[in-house]
């Protein structure tokens, strides 16, 4: 690279080397890219959303392409806090980069006991709240659409665990603000945004769903205006930082989360065209800075001029 | 590991398939027969992803990739000039095994993409390999089949083939033609649409002889990490991951109920 | 064309030849596109959100192109209802195909008033409201999220015309079922769904957003995944008919919309990338049709097996 | 109306810049100077919305587009091979008043695509025709003007140039030469940035000269639906569609201080 462009960030207590994550369900649990890419050189890898027990998720189909975008309904199928613990993390705790830990449960005590389970566990660095997964019906919406609820899951796991809370939002709401501030109330030290968009395909010569659960999230550069919109409206809205992702392909698209006001970014649907995009993101957003004669990435946070 | 891949050449052998033919040194001398790679060739948003091949032979720094035209992706492979630099990973997924001595090999379709670089090299280590390759029709696909059988020939690999129109060889589906060669087989690879797979995992059974067969299932990122390419398992349910525990499974292992 | 396939369908009283209609905004006044196409081979032709007065709209640059999408901010810009009356009216009444008149207006009396004023006119077929146009502040968005005030909105506009009610929904909500039962009950004839999605588009190396208006609505093929689920969500819930649109490009998208459950779709961003769009949407369809041994169209209406 | 044209040849004439030929016999016979095309390269979702473009000239059946790659759309485009069909309608919008004996055509960088099938037409009438073009600096662009060039001395038409870094004709903003220009000219034809336009409308105004201009505007439709190629207008307020009032607009309708 042989730029001098300073790329540290924090978000709330944690410094990241640069502002670029791994997005969680898209990087599995790290070592699945180890071989594309060097891992240290990211700012962070978020895993696959865990639960507390090992989930089997959706049958499949469980993806589909669409327009410059793809649906997904995984299911949250996961290894679960043991397996995670035992066989995953060593490996990333072995990492230079932060490593942020994705939660899903089902209800308030579940995610209590989750963040319970992790506790003290050595190489996690931020817990991150999905509240927000469209596809299973109790936990997901119900969750993320609520302000009193992402609240009290946010306050749970804040108070059963020592590690700083992310909480994950979802833009399938009429308004993004009141359940970010809420969110803050309740402790988060960072918010991500946006999770994917619920949608649906249809075969019409079948005249079936495409996916098997009928309904998925829509991620991609299809969404990258939802996303940066939400961004731009959290992020004005809160004190605590956002992390922005959603459709970023490229280091000017990260730039463009930035401007927004995003103080980090995570990198999802890109790593399936192209198995290094998270480490190229960082590079390219690096260069961006250097032709652009911005010292520090910092100094993009929230400069869009509206 | 470099992420690129140089297009040698790319030649049309008939009814839209072609035989592609890639420089990738790392991936020619990591792969083995059932192995796959990802390629992806548009660089902006449109497609998407990349698309799954199955490796179909490897020579030197050279990987060949058989495929046919199915949608916009292989549509859009099937423009690429020699020359041009695809994306490119790989190898990934688990291989055949080739560990016996009289491998029956059931193909359907552009399942003799795999199978075919399994059977060469099976015969090369001296096994007596039997190929059945059904088709719907050979219509169109004189130029591959003469390919098939040239190098059957020379590899000393017997080539049947059946066609549900009666157009070259049996005339049926490719299981018709199995009862008879599972009396001598000690194991079966198979590739080729589910139901076929399905058909042949039961007769397979039935016979008392190994299976395994390489499944196709959508992918996102063909790594293992994403999740969406799984299939039913068996025994105690849950899935598989065709990039990862696959492509190739051994048949007892996949719910063919539920696939 | 040469086939059999029936393909006029009715949505409420209306009947129209084919399903497929010219969505509102993306097709003037309909006579911008008579070079391109027939106008009489449409199902029908929505037109440009109209208000009482006439409305310069919003300052440019009003789009951006987005991957597989575009955003736009027109900020409703249109002739008022005078000149739409005495300029634009007469040439649509003239056309086989059925005239649905898109209206906007920004609080519950204009809309009264503006139904008030169209009463009568010669050549309407239909109304549809748009309370879902997301780009002028203290109207659009206000209105469309909140079930009430579009119940309000859709009996204003009842009582004061004769004509059949369209109520067109917006997806920038967290669930789009009460507000389509609200109107229902309000004496809508049929849903329209989906509006655009809000977005934003950032340049990078300048630092500014996009659009004038920095937000703007999302439409084209990207969007599709989104229409078609709250098109299924939707026409389950409610007992009238559903016009669904979001990023229909060919005959095989609008066969989608109807197994989704949509009665009727309207072409929009689709004429600009081709300006004889609607037409060849139409008959696409009915080859899809008879390809698939539909003989009648209405056969396809709600058909997904889920 | 046919909405295709085939490409009948694309020549590189340096800089990134191409000269298109269409076979476009309907678009071709209704053009004239100042009316644009919208082209469709893609025939999926990516890019979405077509691109318009000048007309540069018409020559029989054939249509002549001069334009640069300045992103992915017009990337495509350079990369299409003749024999390729593309969507294409037109002619859109008006065209500029060739009613004049004494014209200046000013033209900055791509603004040379229009102007100048409006000034090979005048000339060919008998008018006088000056015209000024203006460039960053002219390199890699020698085969362009070395056509124009050519052309200007066949069609008896004066060609002035300027560059910013003065590697051809006069050194500076090609509004330098317009005073002098000025006092002969009956009428101002523009076609350029905005910031070039804006200055050449302010000297037309000042020498009282009646000034055109051709401005350019981000499109969907280009057929006068969507409302989104406004510029703001004067007197009055409001806008004005490039696609529809204009792309050529007297110099006096448009809000130069709100563009
Ligand atoms: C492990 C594996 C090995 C394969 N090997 C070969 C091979 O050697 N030769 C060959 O011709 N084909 C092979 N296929 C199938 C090949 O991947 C598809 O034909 C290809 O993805 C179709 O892409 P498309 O854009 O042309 O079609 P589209 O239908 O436009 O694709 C749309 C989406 O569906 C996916 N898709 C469509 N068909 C399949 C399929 N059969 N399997 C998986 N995903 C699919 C695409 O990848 C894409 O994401 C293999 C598939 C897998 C999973
Ligand atoms: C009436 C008119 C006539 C034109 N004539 C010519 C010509 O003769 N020769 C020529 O080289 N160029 C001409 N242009 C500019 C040409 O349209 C753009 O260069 C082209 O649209 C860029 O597309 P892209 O995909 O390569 O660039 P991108 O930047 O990738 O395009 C992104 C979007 O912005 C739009 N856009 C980008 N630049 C412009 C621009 N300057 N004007 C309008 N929209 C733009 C594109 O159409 C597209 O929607 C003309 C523009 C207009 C409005
Ligand atoms: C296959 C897949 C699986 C995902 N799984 C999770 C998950 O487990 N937890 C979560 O919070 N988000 C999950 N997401 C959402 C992504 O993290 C991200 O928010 C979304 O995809 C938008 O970003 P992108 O457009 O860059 O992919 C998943 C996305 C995809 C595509
Ligand atoms: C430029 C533009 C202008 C629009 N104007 C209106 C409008 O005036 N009233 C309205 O109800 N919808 C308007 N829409 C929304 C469309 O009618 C349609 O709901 C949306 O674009 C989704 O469909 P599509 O993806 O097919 O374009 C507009 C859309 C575009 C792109
Ligand atoms: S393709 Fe992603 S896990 Fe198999
Ligand atoms: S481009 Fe649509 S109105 Fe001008």
């Amino acid at each position: 690279m042989g730029t001098k462009v300073k790329t540290a960030v924090k978000v709330g207590s944690l410094e990241l080397a640069n502002p670029v994550l791994a997005a969680s369900g898209t990087f599995g649990y790290g070592r699945e890219f180890a071989k594309y890419l060097d891992l240290n050189r990211l700012g962070g890898v978020v895993t696959k959303g865990l639960s507390l027990e090992p989930r089997d998720g959706n049958p499949p189909p469980r993806i589909v392409e669409t327009a410059a975008g793809m649906l997904n309904a995984i299911g949250l199928a996961n290894v679960g806090a043991e397996v995670f613990l035992e066989e995953k993390l060593p490996f990333l705790a072995a990492l230079d980069c932060k490593v942020v830990v994705n939660l899903y449960a089902e209800g308030i005590d579940q995610f209590a006991g989750l963040a319970e389970r992790l506790r003290g566990a050595e190489g996690i660095d931020a817990l991150e709240i999905n509240v927000s997964c469209p596809n299973v019906k109790g936990g997901g919406v119900a969750f993320g659409v609520d302000p009193i609820s992402v609240a009290a899951v946010t306050r749970a796991v804040r108070e059963n665990s020592d590690l700083p809370v992310w909480v994950k939002l979802t833009p399938n709401v009429t308004d993004p603000v009141p359940i970010a501030l809420a969110a803050q109330k309740a402790g988060a030290e960072a918010l991500s945004l946006i999770n994917t968009i619920m949608g649906m395909a249809i075969d019409a010569r079948r005249r079936t769903p495409r996916l098997a659960n009928v309904m998925g999230g829509l991620s991609g550069p299809a969404i990258k205006p939802v996303g940066l919109r939400m961004v731009h409206l959290v992020s004005r809205a809160v004190d605590i930082p956002v992390v922005g992702l959603g459709g970023i392909m490229t280091g000017e698209d990260a730039a463009e989360y930035l401007l927004a006001g995003a103080t980090a970014v995570q990198v999802g649907t890109a790593s399936f065209g192209d198995p290094s995009s998270c480490q190229r993101v960082a590079d390219e957003l690096a260069q961006f800075c250097a032709q652009e004669g911005v010292a520090d990435v910092n100094e993009l946070v929230g400069a869009l001029k509206t | 590991m470099r992420k690129y891949a140089k297009v040698v050449s790319q030649e049309p052998v008939g009814a839209g398939v072609f035989l592609l033919r890639l420089e990738a040194p790392a991936v020619a001398a990591a792969t083995s027969p059932g192995t796959f790679v990802m390629l992806r060739v548009s660089g902006g948003p449109e497609p998407l992803l990349a698309r799954p091949f199955s490796v179909h032979g490897a020579e030197g720094d050279h990987l060949l990739i058989l495929y046919q035209v199915v949608g916009r992706g292989t549509e859009m492979l099937s423009r690429v000039e020699p020359g041009r630099e695809l994306a490119c990973w790989g190898p990934l997924g688990n291989g055949f095994n080739l560990d016996c001595q009289r491998p029956l090999l059931v193909a359907g379709g552009m399942g003799v993409a795999p199978l075919w670089f399994a059977a060469r090299a099976m015969a090369e280590r001296g096994a007596e390999v039997s190929v059945l390759f059904g088709l719907a029709g050979a219509g169109g696909y004189s130029e591959l089949l003469a390919v098939l059988q040239d190098q059957a020939e020379a590899g000393k690999i017997s080539l049947s083939f059946t066609t549900e129109d009666g157009s070259l060889g049996e005339k049926g589906l490719v299981t018709h033609l199995m009862p008879q060669a599972l009396e001598r087989a000690d194991r079966v690879l198979a590739c080729g649409p589910p139901a076929m797979l399905k058909a042949v995992a039961s007769l397979a059974a039935e016979a008392e002889v190994a299976c395994q067969v390489s499944l196709e299932a959508p992918m996102a990122c063909g790594v293992g990490a994403c999740l969406g390419c799984v299939v039913p398992a068996v025994p105690g349910g849950g899935y598989l991951r065709v990039c990862q525990e696959g492509p190739v499974l051994g048949a007892a292992r996949v719910d063919w109920e539920r696939l």
